[in-house]
C-alpha cells in the first residue's frame, strides 16, 4: 500500500494557463455582451438571449474551471442529474401554475366527450 | 458448512475486542467516528423521538373515544396531531432505517472499514440532535398546530404557535439527511471491497442507494421551502400570500416535491430490509435480483414526478391533475414487482419463522393493502371523495406503520445479535410481533371505513355516528402501544442478560455475517474479496461456486 | 488486535484517512462527495428559481418594474469581479497541482478572497444600503409607493432572498478560503495532495455560476432599453 | 355460560349494526364514484387475499423441517417478471382512464346551474343565494336542480366537502374555485370543512338541506325579502364609482362590461383568458394583471376596500350585465 505515496507526476489533469485565460476572456466578453444586449429591444428574445448567454457561461465554468471536461462519466451524470431534477421541479410546477387558467378545452377532449365540453 | 447441530448460542468466533468495548466512556461515544457507534447514537435518538410521537398518538386516540373529544380542547388536539406527524415523519421514520441500520450495515455489507466520510457522519448526528432539540423546544414551549404539512397562509399568517421552531428543526434535520445521503452515495460508489460489483450488492444496499438519491435531490427543496415560510412569517413579506399576489399552492408544490419522495425515503429502506429477511429465512437466493434492484431505482426516480397527487382538490389545474394521476399509477408498478418477487422467493424455500420473519411477512401483507389503497387516492374521481378524510390516514399508516415500522422492527431484530452480540428471547419477540399485527389492524382498518363514510381528518370532534369505529380504532391503538413496549423491554434486557450470539446466528449470507458479533472497530480483519453473487445459499442441485477467500461460509 | 496491524499502512501519505484503502480512492471519494453536495445546492437554489420563474410569469409587468429599481452597473461589475475570482481560484489550484511555491498559492488565494470581499462590499455598500435607504427591502424597510404594485414587492422579496442566500454562500466561501490559506501556510499541500484546495475550488466556482444566472434573471429581465 | 356467550354475540351484533358501511349517496355523481370505489375495493381484496393466501400456503408447505435442509434451486423467470409487470400495468391503465374520465366529467358544471357564492372564513361557511338570501353553515337547495358553487376564502384555505354528494374542493383565499352537484335525494346531509384551517376546523361544519321544489320555494318566500345579489352589486357599482369609467355603451375610459362574462378575451401580453370570476376579481383587485390592449392602465386597485362578500355581489352584477344583453334587453 505504501507505494501510492511515491507516485510521481501530477495527479489529475493540468489545464494549460492559456486555456484558463481564454475561458476567462470569453466569460468577461459574455458578461459585457449580456449587459449590452439588454439595452437593445429584442422583444421577447431579450430573455432568451440573456439566458442562453448565461448557459454558455455556466458551461465554460463547469467544463474548464471545474475540470469536468477532464473528469469521469460519473461526475457528469451527477451534474446532469442535478439539472434534470431542477428541470422536473420547474416543469411540473409550471404544468399546474400556468395551465390553471386554460379554460379553453383542447379540441381532442371535446371530441372524446362532446356533451360535457361547452363553455357554459 | 453443514454443521447441522450449531446451537444459536455457539461461542462467538472472536470474543475479545469489538467496537463496543474497544473504548469506554461517554466521550468515546460522543466523539466516535465509527459508523457502528454512530448508528447506535441514532438508534437511541430516534427511539426517544418515536416514543414522544407515539405518546401523542395514544393521547389522540384516547381523545377521540368520544365524539365531543374526551381529553383536550380542540387547540390542544391540533397541536397533538401536528407534533405527532412532524416528529414521526421528520424525526423518526425518515432517519429510522437509513441512519441506524444503514449506518451500521452499509460498510459491513460492502466490505469497507467505514463510510467514506466518518467525520461528516458524526456531524450529521449532531446536526440531527440539534434539529431534535429545536423540535422538542417547540413541543415543550407550547407546540405547533399547523399539521405536518405547514400549509400557508395558515402557517405563515394565522397560526399563533411555534411554527418557526419546528420549521427550523426540520430545516436542520434536513441537513443531517443530506449529509447522510451524500455519505452513503459516495460510500457505495467508492468503498466497495474487491469483487463487490454492483450486481453482487445485497439488495439492502440498492435500496439505501435509491434512498440516498432522494435524500440528496429532495431534501434541499424542503429546506429552502421552510426557510421561505419562516421568512414570510417573520418579516410578513408574503411569498405565498395571495394578498400580495403570491400563490399558496406554490408552497404545496414545493413541499410535496420533497415530501412525496420522502414517503419513499420511508419505505425503500424497509423494502431493502425485507429483501434481506425473506432470503435469510427462506435460505434462498432472491427471485429476480435485477428486477428488485432496479425497481428501487425506478421508485426513487418516479417518486419525484407524482407529487401533485396530494393536490387533486386544492385547485390545481385539471391538466396537471391528470398528469400526476397517471404518474402515480406508474409508481405503483415497481412496488408490485417487488411484492411478487418476494413471494416467488418464498416458493420452494426452507422457511422458518423467527420474529424478524414474522415482521417481514406482516410487512408484505400490510404494505400491499396500504399500497393498493393508494390507488384509490391516485384515481382522480375517488380521491375527490377520499381526500382529507381518514381514508388517507389509514392509507399512510398502513404503509408507514404496517410497512415501514414493521420492516424497521424486523431489521432491528434480525441484526440485533450483530449489533449487540446478544440474542433476545425469540418467544417474546414472536408474541410482540403478533400483538403489533393485531393491534395495528384493529387501529387502522376501521379508519378506512371512517374515511369512506366521510369523516374528515384532523378533527378534534366528530359526528356521533362515527363513534363505534373510532372506539375500535382507539382500542387497537392501546394494543399496538403494548406491542411496541414489549420489544423495548426485552431488547434492553438482552443487552445485558441475553445469551451471547455467534457471528452468524441465522446462518445468513452477506459479508456482515462473516465478521464477529459484535464486529471489531475496523469491521474486518482483512478486507474481504467477493466472488459470488448475493444470497448465494446452498441449493439442492449443487452448483459450482468456488469458496471465496475471505468470504467464510458459515 | 491483528486487524489493526493488518490495515495500518507503513507510511501515511499526508492527509490519508484510515477508512480508505488507497489514496486514489480517497481522492475520488472526496471529489465525488463535493459534486454530490453541489447537486444538493442546485436544488436548494432551485426551489427559489422555480418560485421565481412562476411568479415572473404571473406578474411579468411588475417584475420588470422591480428589476428597473436595481443598478445594472453594480450587477455587471460584480459579475466581472466574481469571474476574476474564479480565475484566480483556478490558478491557485493549478499552482498547487504543478508544485509551485506556497507563496504563489497563498497569493492566488488571497487575491481570490480579496475579490470575493469586493463583491460583498459593492453589494452591501452600493446596492443593499441604497435599497434600504430608499425603502425597497420588504419586511425591513418597505416604503410603499404608488408605482409599486404587490408584484414589485414580490420581486424585491426574491431579489433579497436570492442575493442574500448567494451572499451567505460567499461568506462561507471566504471562511473556507481562510482555512485553505492557513493549511497552505502550514505546508499541508503538495503536488501529490491538494484535494481540499480542489474541492473548495468546485464550491467557489459553483457560487460564481449561481451569480451568472442571478445577474440576467434579476437585473436584466425584460430588457433595459428605453420603453421596456 | 351459553347465556353469556349469547349475549356476547348479541352485543357484537348490536355493535356491528351500529357501524355504518356506506355514506348516503344523494347526488347525480355519487353512484358513478361508488362503482369505481367498489371495483377498487374488489381489486384490493383480490390482491390482498391472493397474497395472504399464497404466503400462508408457502409458509406451511415450505416450512423448514430440519436445520440442514437445503432448498431446491429456482431460476428467475422472465415470463413471470413480465406477467406481474404487465398485468398490474393494464389494471392501472384501466383505472386511470376510468377515474380520469369520470373526474373530468364531474368537474364541469352543466350549463343551467343555480349559482351560489360561498365564502369560507375561520370557522364558518357563508353562503349567498342569487336571489338574495344568505345562510350560515346551512344550505337549502331544491332537489334535482344542479347547483354551482363559486367559492373563495377570506383567510386561510378551507375545503367544502359534502360526503353524501362525493364532492369536495378547496376554498382558497384570493381566488375563486368552483364546485357543482345535482342532489337527487331529499334529505339532510353533512357539510364538512376538509382542509385543516386552525383551531376550530372540526367545528366548521354544517348541513345541506335538500328539499322538494315546493318546499324550497316556500323556504325562499319565507325568509325576509332581500334584493338579489346582482342588485346589491349594482348599488356597489355606483357606490364605488365604477360607472364613471365603465359606461354601459362603452364610451367611458374603461371598456363596457356588458356581455363580457364567459367570453374569451385577449390581454395586452398576448394571453387569452376567459372572463370568469377570477378574472373579474383580478381586474378589480390587481388591475395591471388584466391589462387590456387599447386601454390606459388607469383603473385603480380596490385592494383592501372590497371584501369577499361585496366582491361576490359585484361579480353577480357584472354577470347579470351579460345575461341582460343576451336576453336582448
Ligand atoms: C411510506 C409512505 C407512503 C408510501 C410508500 C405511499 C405509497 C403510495 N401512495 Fe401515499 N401517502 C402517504 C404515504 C405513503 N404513500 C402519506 C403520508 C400521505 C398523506 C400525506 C398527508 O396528506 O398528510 C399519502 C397520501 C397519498 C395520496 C394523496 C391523498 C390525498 O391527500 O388526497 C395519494 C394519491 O394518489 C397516494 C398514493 C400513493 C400510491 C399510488 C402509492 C404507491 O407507491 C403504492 C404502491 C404499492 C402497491 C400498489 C402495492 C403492491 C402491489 C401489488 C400487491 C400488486 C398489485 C398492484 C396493482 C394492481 C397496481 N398517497
Ligand atoms: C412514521 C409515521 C407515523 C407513525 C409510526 C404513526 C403511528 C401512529 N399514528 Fe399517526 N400520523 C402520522 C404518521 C405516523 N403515525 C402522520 C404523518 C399523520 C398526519 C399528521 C397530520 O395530519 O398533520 C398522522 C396522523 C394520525 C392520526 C390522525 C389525526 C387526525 O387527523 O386527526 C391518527 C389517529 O388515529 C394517528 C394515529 C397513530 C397511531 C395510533 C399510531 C401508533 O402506531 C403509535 C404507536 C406507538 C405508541 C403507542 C408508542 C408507545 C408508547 C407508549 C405506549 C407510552 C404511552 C405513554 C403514555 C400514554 C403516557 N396518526
Ligand atoms: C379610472 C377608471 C376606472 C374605474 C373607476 C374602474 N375601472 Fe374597471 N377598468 C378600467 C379600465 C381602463 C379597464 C381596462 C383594463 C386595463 O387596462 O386595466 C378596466 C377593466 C375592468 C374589468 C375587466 C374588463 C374586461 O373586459 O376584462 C372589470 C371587470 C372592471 N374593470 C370592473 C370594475 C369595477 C367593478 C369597478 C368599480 C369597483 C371599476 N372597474 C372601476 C377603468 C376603470
Ligand atoms: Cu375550514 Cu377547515
Ligand atoms: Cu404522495
Amino acid at each position: 500500500m505504501s507505494e501510492h505515496g511515491e507516485q510521481q507526476g501530477h495527479i489529475g489533469h493540468v489545464v494549460p494557463v492559456g486555456v484558463y485565460l481564454a475561458v476567462f476572456i470569453a466569460l468577461m466578453f459574455g458578461t459585457a455582451l449580456t449587459t449590452g444586449v439588454a439595452y437593445i429591444d429584442l422583444g421577447r428574445w431579450n430573455t432568451v438571449v440573456a439566458l442562453a448567454i448565461a448557459v454558455v457561461k455556466m458551461l465554460l465554468v463547469v467544463l474548464f474551471f471545474m475540470h469536468v471536461k477532464y473528469s469521469t462519466g460519473l461526475t457528469r451524470i451527477i451534474i446532469i442529474a442535478g439539472f434534470f431534477w431542477l428541470g422536473i421541479m420547474i416543469t411540473l410546477s409550471c404544468a399546474d401554475e400556468l395551465t390553471r387558467r386554460w379554460e379553453i378545452v383542447p379540441k381532442g377532449w371535446s371530441m372524446i366527450a362532446p356533451h360535457i365540453y361547452h363553455l357554459r | 458448512m453443514s454443521t447441522a447441530t450449531v446451537d444459536l448460542r455457539e461461542a462467538p468466533i472472536e470474543s475479545s475486542v469489538n467496537y463496543l468495548n474497544a473504548r469506554y466512556g461517554i466521550k468515546s461515544w460522543l466523539l466516535t467516528l465509527d459508523h457502528k457507534r454512530i448508528g447506535l447514537l441514532y438508534l437511541g435518538t430516534i427511539t426517544f423521538m418515536f416514543f414522544v410521537g407515539g405518546t401523542a398518538a395514544v393521547l389522540m386516540r384516547l381523545h377521540l373515544i368520544e365524539p365531543q373529544g374526551a381529553l383536550f380542547e380542540p387547540e390542544t388536539y391540533n397541536k397533538m396531531f401536528s407534533t405527532h406527524g412532524i416528529i414521526m415523519v421528520f424525526f423518526f421514520l425518515v432517519p429510522s432505517i437509513p441512519a441506524t441500520l444503514g449506518n451500521f450495515l452499509i460498510p459491513l455489507m460492502i466490505g469497507a472499514r467505514d463510510v467514506a466520510f466518518p467525520k461528516l457522519n458524526l456531524m450529521s448526528w449532531y446536526i440531527f440532535v440539534t434539529g431534535c432539540c429545536f423540535a422538542m423546544y417547540g413541543v415543550i414551549s407550547g407546540g405547533v398546530d399547523t399539521g405536518w404539512t405547514f400549509y400557508p397562509p395558515y402557517s405563515s399568517a394565522y397560526s399563533q404557535t411555534h411554527v418557526i421552531a419546528f420549521a427550523l428543526g426540520i430545516f436542520i434535520a434536513g441537513f443531517s439527511s443530506i449529509l447522510t445521503g451524500l455519505n452513503f452515495v459516495v460510500t457505495i460508489h467508492k468503498m466497495r471491497c474487491p469483487g463487490m460489483t454492483w450486481f453482487r450488492l445485497p439488495l439492502f444496499i440498492w435500496s439505501m442507494y435509491a434512498t440516498s438519491l432522494i435524500f440528496v435531490l429532495g431534501t434541499p427543496v424542503i429546506a429552502i421551502t421552510l426557510a421561505l415560510l419562516a421568512a414570510e412569517r417573520l418579516l410578513h413579506v408574503g411569498i405565498f400570500d395571495p394578498a400580495v399576489g403570491g400563490d399558496p399552492l406554490l408552497f404545496q408544490h414545493l413541499f410535496w416535491f420533497y415530501s412525496h419522495p420522502a414517503v419513499y425515503i420511508m419505505i425503500l429502506p424497509g423494502m431493502g430490509v425485507i429483501s434481506e429477511l425473506i432470503t435469510a429465512f427462506s435460505r434462498k437466493k432472491i427471485f429476480g435480483y435485477t428486477f428488485v434492484a432496479f425497481s428501487s431505482l425506478a421508485i426513487a426516480v418516479i417518486s419525484f414526478i407524482v407529487w401533485g397527487h396530494h393536490m387533486f382538490v386544492t385547485g390545481q389545474s385539471i391538466y396537471a391533475g391528470l398528469v400526476f394521476s397517471v404518474l402515480s399509477f406508474v409508481v405503483a408498478i415497481p412496488s408490485a414487482i417487488k411484492v411478487f418477487n418476494w413471494m416467488a422467493t418464498l416458493y420452494r424455500g426452507s422457511i422458518s419463522y423467527e420474529a424478524p420473519m414474522l415482521y417481514a411477512l406482516g410487512f408484505i401483507g400490510l404494505f400491499t393493502i396500504g399500497g393498493l389503497t393508494g390507488l384509490f387516492l391516485a384515481s382522480l374521481a375517488t380521491d375527490v371523495h377520499l381526500n382529507g378524510t381518514y381514508f388517507v390516514v389509514a392509507h399512510f399508516h398502513y404503509i408507514m406503520v404496517g410497512g415501514a415500522v414493521m420492516a424497521y422492527l424486523g431489521g432491528i431484530h434480525f441484526w440485533w445479535p450483530k449489533i449487540t452480540g446478544r440474542l433476545y428471547p425469540d418467544y417474546w419477540a414472536r408474541i410482540a410481533a403478533a400483538i403489533v399485527f393485531i393491534g395495528f389492524n384493529l387501529t387502522f382498518f376501521p379508519q378506512f371505513m371512517l374515511g369512506y363514510l366521510g369523516m374528515p381528518r384532523r378533527y378534534a370532534m366528530y359526528p356521533s355516528e362515527f363513534q363505534v369505529l373510532n372506539v375500535m380504532s382507539s382500542a387497537g391503538a392501546s394494543i399496538l402501544g403494548i406491542g411496541y413496549l414489549i420489544p423495548l423491554v426485552y431488547l434492553i434486557w438482552s443487552m445485558r442478560y441475553g445469551p451471547v450470539a455467534s457471528a452468524n446466528p441465522w446462518k445468513a449470507k452477506g459479508l456482515e455475517w462473516t465478521t464477529a458479533s459484535p464486529p471489531p472497530t475496523e469491521n474486518f480483519a482483512e478486507i474481504p474479496v467477493v466472488n459470488e453473487d448475493a444470497y448465494n445459499y446452498p441449493v439442492a442441485e449443487p452448483r459450482h461456486y468456488p469458496d471465496a477467500p475471505g468470504v467464510a461460509r458459515v | 488486535m491483528s486487524e489493526m496491524a493488518a490495515h495500518t499502512p507503513h507510511s501515511h501519505p499526508p492527509g490519508f484517512a484510515h477508512q480508505f484503502e488507497t489514496i486514489e480512492q480517497q481522492r475520488e471519494a472526496g471529489t465525488l462527495g463535493m459534486w454530490v453536495f453541489l447537486v444538493t445546492e442546485i436544488l436548494f437554489f432551485g426551489g427559489m428559481f422555480t418560485s421565481y420563474i412562476i411568479y415572473r410569469a404571473l406578474h411579468l409587468q411588475s417584475f420588470i418594474e422591480g428589476s428597473h429599481d436595481l443598478f445594472v452597473k453594480f450587477g455587471a461589475t460584480n459579475t466581472a469581479v466574481l469571474i476574476c475570482s474564479s480565475l484566480t481560484m483556478a490558478m491557485a489550484i493549478r499552482s498547487a497541482q504543478t508544485g509551485k511555491s506556497k507563496r504563489t498559492i497563498i497569493g492566488y488565494l488571497l487575491v481570490t478572497m480579496l475579490l470575493g470581499a469586493t463583491f460583498l462590499f459593492l453589494k452591501l455598500r452600493f446596492e443593499w444600503y441604497a435599497d434600504w435607504k430608499e425603502g425597497l427591502i420588504p419586511g425591513v424597510s418597505w416604503i410603499p409607493s404608488a408605482a409599486h404594485t404587490p408584484g414589485v414587492k414580490m420581486f424585491m422579496c426574491f431579489y433579497f432572498f436570492m442575493t442574500g442566500l448567494h451572499a451567505l454562500h460567499m461568506v462561507v466561501g471566504l471562511g473556507i478560503l481562510t482555512v485553505l490559506v492557513i493549511m497552505t501556510a502550514r505546508n499541508r499541500f503538495s503536488s501529490q495532495y491538494y484535494q481540499p484546495l480542489e474541492i473548495s475550488g468546485l464550491y467557489w466556482h459553483f457560487v460564481d455560476i449561481v451569480w451568472i444566472f442571478l445577474f440576467p434573471l434579476l437585473y436584466l429581465i425584460g430588457g433595459r432599453y428605453p420603453g421596456s | 355460560m351459553m347465556g353469556i356467550l349469547q349475549s356476547g354475540v348479541g352485543v357484537l351484533g348490536d355493535v356491528a349494526a351500529m357501524i355504518p358501511l356506506q355514506p348516503p349517496a344523494a347526488s347525480s355523481i355519487a353512484a358513478g364514484i361508488d362503482k369505481l370505489y367498489f371495483v377498487l375495493t374488489g381489486i384490493t381484496l383480490f390482491f390482498a387475499v391472493l397474497i395472504f393466501s399464497i404466503i400462508f400456503y408457502f409458509m406451511v408447505k415450505y416450512r423448514r423441517r430440519s436445520d440442514d435442509e437445503v432448498p431446491a434451486e429456482t431460476h428467475t423467470s422472465m415470463f413471470l417478471e413480465l406477467t406481474w409487470t404487465i398485468i398490474p400495468s393494464l389494471i392501472c391503465v384501466v383505472l386511470f382512464v376510468w377515474a380520469s374520465e369520470l373526474y373530468v366529467r364531474n368537474s364541469r358544471p352543466p350549463a343551467s346551474s343555480n349559482e351560489i357564492f360561498v365564502i369560507g372564513k375561520q370557522w364558518m361557511w357563508h353562503l349567498q343565494h342569487p336571489e338574495g338570501p344568505r345562510e350560515i353553515n346551512e344550505l337549502h337547495i331544491p332537489v334535482g336542480v344542479p347547483v354551482k358553487l363559486t367559492m373563495t376564502s377570506q383567510d386561510v384555505i378551507h375545503d367544502f366537502y359534502i360526503p353524501a354528494f362525493r364532492v369536495k374542493k378547496d376554498v382558497l383565499p384570493g381566488r375563486y374555485t368552483q364546485l357543482w352537484f345535482q342532489p337527487t335525494e331529499v334529505g339532510t346531509y353533512h357539510l364538512f370543512c376538509a382542509q385543516y384551517c386552525g383551531t376550530n376546523h372540526s367545528e366548521m361544519i354544517g348541513w345541506i338541506y335538500v328539499m322538494p321544489p315546493s318546499d324550497y320555494a316556500a323556504w325562499l318566500a319565507g325568509g325576509e325579502q332581500t334584493e338579489s345579489l346582482a342588485q346589491q352589486g349594482e348599488r356597489l357599482f355606483s357606490q364605488f364609482g365604477c360607472g364613471s369609467c365603465h359606461a354601459a355603451e362603452g364610451s367611458g375610459k374603461g371598456p363596457s362590461l356588458a356581455g363580457i362574462y364567459g367570453k374569451p378575451e385577449k390581454l395586452q401580453d398576448g394571453q387569452s383568458r376567459i372572463v370568469d370570476e377570477n378574472l373579474i376579481r383580478d381586474a378589480i383587485m390587481n388591475p395591471n394583471s388584466v391589462q387590456l390592449p387599447n386601454y390606459q392602465p388607469i383603473m385603480p386597485t380596490y385592494q383592501g376596500q372590497i371584501d369577499p362578500d361585496q366582491m361576490s355581489q359585484l361579480i353577480a352584477y357584472v354577470k347579470s350585465l351579460g345575461s341582460e344583453e343576451r336576453n336582448g334587453k
